[in-house]
């Protein structure tokens, strides 16, 4: 019995409710929720070490054994995430702190991001398919809300689009729930996978999985991401950079989990349909990358990219391949959130959304521009930043999986990360300032605090990488063989 | 039975498709609710229709349907209760912002 | 061994530091504190000397991501000491020259250090590493601040141009290496290069080792400058003269030459690579010195011929990489001269070509302009400068008694050499090394005379100038005085560089040659009359008759017109690429939602239905059916005809009630399934929906009419009937696939297990109570969430970017 | 909205006090009987939405002062923290218990952990029910 699992969903919802309480009390807002994600954080911490100690962890609810209750099952590569995840909410709930919007912050901002994570924290640690939905569903309501909310008008018709697709995702989902459960008679994934096993996938559920594949891409943005752009677009800095940090990543955990966990019997459909997806969502990004001067939306097709990227570690299947894909992952977390911070800052500094009606931004933010370099840098998985290890591995394991084709998209298409990041530091960073001193908005400290504790965490995690290796291999491992998670999940003693 | 009921499931997913590609958002909502009407209908048959009593203990009844898809459903209704509600205050709040009620006049500007 | 991690570090640190000391000590001037660290770095590399030439190497290693089998692992030997002693030598002389180069007022001095610090701690560890993978850290690195540099005038349009050209082909270029080197880690299972160059043998006939070879090589090529990749040099001479004089001439341009040599162990003896090596570096060789003569600006001028200078070291390396063919062997000796001759051109290089620009830089300085239509007769005003400049193009142009008649001389002898070998088919192409070179030399010579006679021959006119020309000080001639010393004392004294260096360094790049005889040549500046010496005489001749014919025979370059040049096509490429792009990209994600909903629905369609008739999964078996009974079978009629009623309603009023009625519908459905509490919650949701919908509807217009034409209605019934049947095929073949018992068995014991007697309830309440709990969080953001929906919003006047 | 309906309020009236009992007794019998928390609190709320159509908001909030999004807000922690209750005597989150009293009244009583946890989420339900009204009509 583990109930310190339930703590990183549960304390977010309490804190999230009990905070509509003090709803005209921006500071109590502020840094109560601040300080509901440090204690998350920590408490992430803990569990990570004790998964490392002692193995997978599990929590029945109700103390209902599985398959029959619902459990929460924490291995590495779950913990790994809910930390990350825990740690960039951190910083976002810090910016906005600073940021004082405080239009939103009366409308119970923080309530909600609270709530996002704790669907995001639910969503990675949960062991139960039904309840991945719900989790989902948490999660996904936060972000309707938090699409829409201030009511202007981009963020009003750009969520209906985001509200509708991911409505229809999570009826697909459903659909797929019940043809799983008709056919295996259990929700337990374990338990799932246990049952797929010795039904040895036969083609019927190999068509359930493509489902669940289309579900879960919907909602990482695999290929389908055509809500993505847009929505992302209109946000407000602190709520887009959690947004393009965590929300598509539930997604990509979900592909992993169900792609080695449940239907890892026929990769040769399953895992080759996921490569060409893969591929064209590198591609998709890549050129819609370069194709805008809005440096929101380039920002948004860098999302993308980054996620075909991830995927080629699962769909090249090997623990290389998958060790590189959870680097990448805690990697992009971080820098994704940092990267849409730099970019929501811009335009608060400026209040231009397009590169090229700035200039010189160096000269009056100097350190600003100097984390926009490195942010650039690090998404381009250039070492020492934290991208390196992830692209590194992802790129043999694509190799020694004997995917030429799709190495050669993956690394071209961090060319392309590059380039269009370039196109907006040459434009806005350099050349003469456009920006008289006098007039100049000044960059609080603390907004500034977080982008730049991103960009440290960026280089400090890609120069000690080796911290987090052993959670890395361990996570890996349990990927590349599913019977340790059966067995952490289901075993009853 | 369950042949008829999936079929009708059938019909219903067709209707809520065609209702979904609409570019007035009203049908688009009716199409979603349409879709979920017919996923839970989906879920009852896949545990099985009338294959034993309503699943309340009793004394007399010596087999029960299946109760999980029902506890499942359940908790479907309700959450797609609360995505419909929100969704409908979204769109009402769209058109007393913008005034339309069209999907093609939200399509956005691409900004340059 | 520890010292040496330290020295590729101690530039590193030094660089961070820097604007700190600025800052805490303004009156300072950086570039003395600065020149401690090259000096101390040449010091200690010097000191390196005796260890290395007497062929032992040094290494070390520090881990880093074991996991990875990342180490910061250090090899030095010969070839790596010659490139540290250029770096260190070079870098020295040039932070020299720019304490009275740059201005400590106008610029911003501790930048400027900073990025030449951190420059020359990457390079030190491009070509100190043993391990692929920091090797690659470095390589980035070195063209990361080498980016730094050329914009460090970021105000200047063109230095953005040309930091994004140089990074955009140099990165991109490091990125194809990355992907060669991950190819040879998973062939070798290593990342040490010395490990690497130990396992050859087993993995020649491995499939990626060609896909290396030609990726490792886009890394050089692009690094080193060779065609086509090498329009970024010409523009990287925005970066101030020193920079250029370092970065780009004598040292980071030189990296990718490092990386060939280090590999040739690796991949020589390959035709590919002798191909690709020889083959782009003879007429990288020949296109830069033709281009370069049609310059007017000084700097790109050096710039175009460092580019053809590069190319003859290139080929130089590839045709001595066919020393390996088939092993070492006494026979083939001859070949090896070839990289011998490239390793001694490298040394004179970076003394004529560093000497060269700082004299560009000085005359620069001096009168304020490059250009060569401006300058002339500059002789008397500034003597100095003229000797030096004599000495540097005499030596570029292969002149005795200057360091570049020997090594051009021997260069001459290897493509000789080349021509009369037996292998990769050489007895057919072979031809075409001499003459190329031999072309490339003449132009060569013309540039280099160019040099001296425009700028300082010619007619004085001052009213062209900017300011009045002067002789340089000497703080700033120094430098450049140091290095036309090298250049006329390596011409006399050319063995003892052979012994201390080169001859260390020839062991690191051909170790099976060691100790062989004739491996390592006496240098003499007079080998008698032979065809080297001809050809040198007739690139003198023809090059002066040629030069002072110019102006009859420039209209050649009238066919390389600016318009067709690789760089348009650079800026083409890029610009069509965005173009490209974003018309691609619009047409597809046109933010209209039905759109989006095809391109899912279709996919799914496409994927799933593709999966699910492919494999052949489809199963009928309505055996197990409970029987239909007729007002079931009403039912189920009423509800197919209100779901196609919708489709029809004129009004959205009849439609929302037909919706109710289908929800309605649904409750008796599950009042006949046995599901009472289903019923019950679904007759009291959908009443309340229903209300809700009247409540929302009650303002909106009447819905509009859809677009009815079969254009638009085709495709939505198709994917519709696509949809419906779809799903009904896999519920149909899941419900001939009951492949295992529900455990919702289990939940029967619920009164003894959890107390209830409604098995659903006690689901809900108990067994799955989490799920319960979070659906009531679920309705609690969504009531939250239409409050602020309806409450909060925005002010009136359109959007505003997010600022308040 | 509508002064005129008298009838329909005098109905109302009578109807609210029906379903409010109906309510009532869903949410208590549904741990045997069809019923429990989600159905009670939805019917509940229900009994609400009639009071609303039939009078006006105003009215209405004024005879019922409650905001309902606390409501709302503490049936969600009445349902959590029920859940953590378990965690004080060492047991899994979640994990319910019951136990029975001789109350004077009632006599022999079961009282259940689950009773309390599932009128946290009758009285969410509510709560969110009746806000989502609320706010979309006093909107319009």
């Amino acid at each position: 019995m583990n109930n310190i699992l339930a703590f990183p969903m549960i304390l977010p919802i309490i804190a999230g409710v009990l905070l509509l309480f003090f709803r005209l009390k921006p500071n109590v807002q502020r840094w109560g929720s601040v300080l509901t994600m440090v204690v998350v954080f920590l408490i992430s911490l803990s569990i990570l070490e004790k998964v490392m100690d002692e193995g997978i962890l599990r929590l029945d609810f109700g103390e209902w054994a599985p398959p029959f209750g619902i459990t929460f099952v924490a291995d590495a590569f779950a913990m790994l995430l809910v930390t990350t995840s825990s740690l960039v909410t951190i910083l976002c709930l810090l910016y906005a702190a600073f940021a004082k919007d405080e239009k939103r912050e009366k409308f119970f901002l923080y309530p909600f991001l609270l709530l996002l994570i704790a669907g995001v924290n639910g969503a990675f640690l949960t062991g139960d398919l039904f309840n991945l939905f719900v989790c989902f569903e948490v999660m996904l309501l936060a972000s309707y809300v938090l699409m829409t909310l201030g009511g202007e008008k981009k963020q009003l018709t750009e969520g209906i689009k985001y509200i509708l697709i991911n409505i229809l995702s999570s009826w697909f989902f459903l659909l797929g729930i019940a043809y799983l459960y008709g056919t295996l008679g259990t929700l337990n994934m374990a338990h799932l996978s246990q049952r797929i096993a010795e039904a040895g996938q036969p083609p019927l559920l190999t068509t359930i999985s493509i489902l669940f594949l289309i579900v879960f891409s919907l909602k990482a943005g695999l290929v389908l991401y055509f809500w993505l752009p847009g929505s992302y677009g209109a946000l407000p800095t602190a709520v887009s950079a959690l947004f393009a940090a965590l929300l598509t990543k539930v997604g990509v955990y979900a592909l992993f989990r169900s792609f080695t966990l449940l239907f890892y019997h026929e990769p040769s459909i399953t895992h080759t349909i996921i490569g060409v997806m893969a591929m064209m969502t590198m591609i998709g990004g890549s050129i819609g990358a370069i194709a805008y001067k809005d440096v929101r939306k380039i920002a948004a097709y860098n999302v993308i990219i980054a996620i075909g990227f991830i995927l080629v570690g699962l769909a090249s299947n090997n623990i290389e391949s998958m060790q590189g894909s959870i680097y990448y992952l805690v990697h992009d977390i971080l820098v994704k959130g940092l990267l849409f911070l730099m970019v929501g800052t811009v335009i608060y500094l400026t209040g231009k959304t397009r590169f090229d009606q700035v200039s010189g931004l160096m000269t009056n933010y100097p350190l600003f521009g100097w984390i926009f370099l490195i942010t650039l840098l690090s998404l381009g998985g250039i070492p020492p930043f934290s991208g390196f290890a992830g692209k590194l591995l992802i790129g043999k394991g694509a190799l020694v999986a004997g995917e030429y084709v799709m190495v050669a998209v993956a690394f071209l298409s961090s060319l392309f990360v590059l380039y269009s990041l370039l196109r907006i530091f040459l434009h806005m960073f350099w050349g003469e300032t456009s920006i008289l001193k006098k007039n100049q908005i000044y960059l609080s400290k603390g907004m500034l605090a977080s982008c730049f504790i991103l960009a440290v965490l960026t280089i400090g995690l890609g120069l000690g990488m080796s911290v987090v290796s052993p959670y890395v291999t361990d996570a890996a491992n349990v990927l590349t063989n599913p019977h340790l998670y059966i067995e952490g999940a289901l075993n009853n003693d | 039975m369950e042949t008829v009921i999936t079929l009708l499931v059938g019909l219903l997913v067709s209707v809520a498709t065609y209702l979904l590609l609409s570019k007035n958002v009203i049908r688009v909502v009716l199409g979603s609710a349409i879709l979920s009407h017919a996923i839970h209908l989906l879920l009852i048959t896949m545990g099985g229709l009338k294959k034993g009593g309503v699943p309340i203990l009793g004394d007399k009844v010596e087999t029960y349907v299946d109760a999980l898809p029902q506890a499942l459903i359940l908790t479907a209704i309700v959450i797609s209760f609360a995505v419909t509600s929100f969704f409908l205050a979204l769109m009402y709040r769209t058109y007393q912002s913008i005034g339309t009620d069209n999907l093609h006049e939200m399509r956005g500007t691409n900004d340059e | 061994m520890i010292s040496i991690h330290a020295f590729i570090l101690i530039p590193i640190l030094t660089a961070f530091l820097i604007p700190f000391i600025g800052k805490q000590f303004p009156k300072w001037h950086l570039g003395w504190v600065t020149l401690a660290v090259p000096i101390l770095l040449f010091s200690f590399f010097v000191s390196k000397i005796p260890v290395i030439s007497a062929n032992r190497t040094i290494t070390g290693s520090i881990p880093w991501i074991r996991a990875l089998d990342l180490h910061f692992a250090v090899y030095l030997d010969g070839l790596s000491l010659i490139f540290t002693l250029l770096i260190a030598g070079v870098g020295s002389l040039v932070v020299l020259y720019s304490i009275f180069y740059l201005s400590k007022e106008k610029e911003s001095l501790s930048h400027f250090y900073a990025y030449l610090l951190l420059f020359m701690g990457a390079m030190l560890g491009v070509v100190l590493s043993d391990n692929l993978m920091v090797l690659y850290l470095f390589w980035e690195l070195t063209s990361i601040s080498s980016f730094l540099l050329i914009a460090f005038w970021f105000h200047r349009k063109k230095s953005r141009y040309g930091a994004q050209k140089s990074f955009l082909i140099t990165v991109g270029g490091g990125i194809a290496m990355l992907v060669g080197f991950i190819m040879l880690q998973v062939m070798t299972a290593t990342n040490s290069v010395q490990e690497i160059i130990a396992m050859r043998d087993s993995i020649q006939d491995h499939e990626l080792f060609v896909p290396a070879l030609v990726l490792i090589l886009l890394g050089a090529f692009t690094k080193s400058a060779q065609f086509p990749f090498h329009i970024w040099l010409p523009d990287a001479m925005e970066a101030p003269t020193p920079v250029s004089a370092y970065l780009h001439s004598a040292t980071m341009v030189k990296a990718g030459l490092f990386l060939v040599a280090r590999f040739t162990p690796v991949f020589g003896g390959e035709a590919t690579w002798f191909w690709l090596v020889s083959g782009v570096g003879i007429f990288t060789m020949f296109w830069g010195s033709f281009t370069a003569v049609r310059q007017n600006d000084l700097k790109a001028l050096l710039a175009y011929s460092t580019i053809s200078q590069l190319g003859l070291m290139m080929s130089l390396f590839g045709l001595g990489s066919a020393a390996l063919q088939g092993g070492a062997s006494i026979d083939s000796i001859i070949y090896t001269q070839a990289i011998f001759a490239a390793l001694f051109h490298l040394v004179n290089h970076a003394t004529f070509k560093g000497a060269l620009f700082m004299v560009v830089g000085i005359v620069d300085h001096g009168v304020g302009t490059r250009d060569v239509r401006k300058l002339g007769g500059l002789l008397s005003l500034m003597p100095i400068t003229f000797t030096l400049s004599v000495i540097g193009s005499f030596s570029m142009a292969g002149l005795p008694p200057f360091n570049g008649f020997l090594s051009k001389e021997m260069f001459f002898t290897a493509v000789l050499n080349a021509h009369e070998m037996s292998m990769f088919s050489m007895d057919t192409w072979g031809l075409l090394f001499p003459v190329i070179a031999w072309i490339g030399s003449i132009f060569t010579f013309i540039y280099s005379m160019f040099i001296v006679f425009r700028t300082f021959l010619r007619p004085y006119r001052r009213e062209r100038l900017e300011k009045d020309p002067h002789e340089a000080s000497i703080g700033m001639l120094l430098s450049p005085i140091i290095l036309c010393t090298f250049v006329i004392l390596l011409f006399f004294f050319p063995n003892l560089l052979s012994k201390y260096l080169l001859a260390p360094a020839m062991n690191g790049i051909l170790p099976t040659y060691q100790n062989m005889e004739g491996f390592i040549p006496k240098i003499s500046a007079w080998h008698g009359f032979n065809l080297e010496l001809l050809m040198t005489a007739g690139v003198v001749i023809l090059g002066i008759i040629l030069m002072n014919t110019y102006r009859f025979w420039n209209v050649i370059y009238d066919l390389f017109p600016e318009k067709r040049s690789l760089d348009r096509g650079y800026q083409w490429l890029l610009a069509a690429s965005e173009s490209g792009s974003k018309k691609a990209t619009d047409h597809y994600m046109t933010g209209f939602l039905p759109n989006y909903l095809y391109y899912i629905f279709g996919f799914l369609l496409l994927t799933v239905g593709g999966t699910l008739f492919l494999s052949g999964s489809i199963v009928f078996d309505p055996s197990n059916d409970a029987p239909v009974s007729l007002y079931e079978a009403i039912f189920v009629g009423i509800m197919g005809i209100t779901a196609v009623g919708i489709l029809f309603a004129k009004s959205r009023m009849t439609a929302t009630l037909l919706n109710g009625v289908l929800g309605y519908s649904i409750a008796v459905f599950f009042v006949l399934f046995k599901a009472p509490d289903l019923a019950l919650t679904q007759l009291v949701v959908e009443t309340v929906t229903t209300v809700l919908f009247l409540l929302c509807f009650y303002h909106l217009p009447e819905w509009s009419k859809e677009d009815r034409s079969w254009k638009v209605r085709f495709p939505k019934i198709i994917l519709s009937i696509g949809m419906g049947a779809l799903t009904v095929l896999i519920a149909l073949s899941v419900q001939g696939n009951n492949l295992f018992e529900s455990i919702s068995s289990y939940f029967e014991d619920s009164y003894e297990l959890a107390g209830g007697r409604n098995i659903v309830n006690t689901i809900l309440g108990d067994f799955r109570a989490f799920d319960t709990m979070l659906e009531v969080v679920v309705l609690f953001i969504a009531g939250i969430g239409v409050y602020t929906l309806v409450k909060l919003k925005a002010p009136q006047g359109g959007d505003k970017i997010e600022r308040k | 909205m509508r002064e005129n309906d008298l009838i329909l309020q005098t109905v109302s009236k009578v109807a609210v006090f029906i379903i409010l009992t109906f309510g009532v007794y869903l949410f208590l019998s549904g741990h045997h009987n069809p019923g429990g928390g989600f159905i009670g609190g939805l019917t509940l709320s229900s009994a609400f939405v009639l009071l609303y159509l039939a009078f006006d908001v105003e009215s209405v909030n004024a005879g019922i002062p409650l905001n309902y999004k606390m409501v709302a807000a503490i049936g969600v922690l009445i349902a959590i923290f029920t859940g953590m209750g378990s965690l004080l005597f060492g047991r899994a989150f979640l994990s319910q218990s019951s136990a029975y009293f001789n109350l004077p009244v009632f006599g022999k009583t079961g009282f259940a952990t689950v009773t309390l946890f599932e009128s946290g989420i009758a009285l969410g339900v509510v709560g969110v029910v009746i806000t989502i009204m609320i706010s979309i009509s006093e909107d319009v």
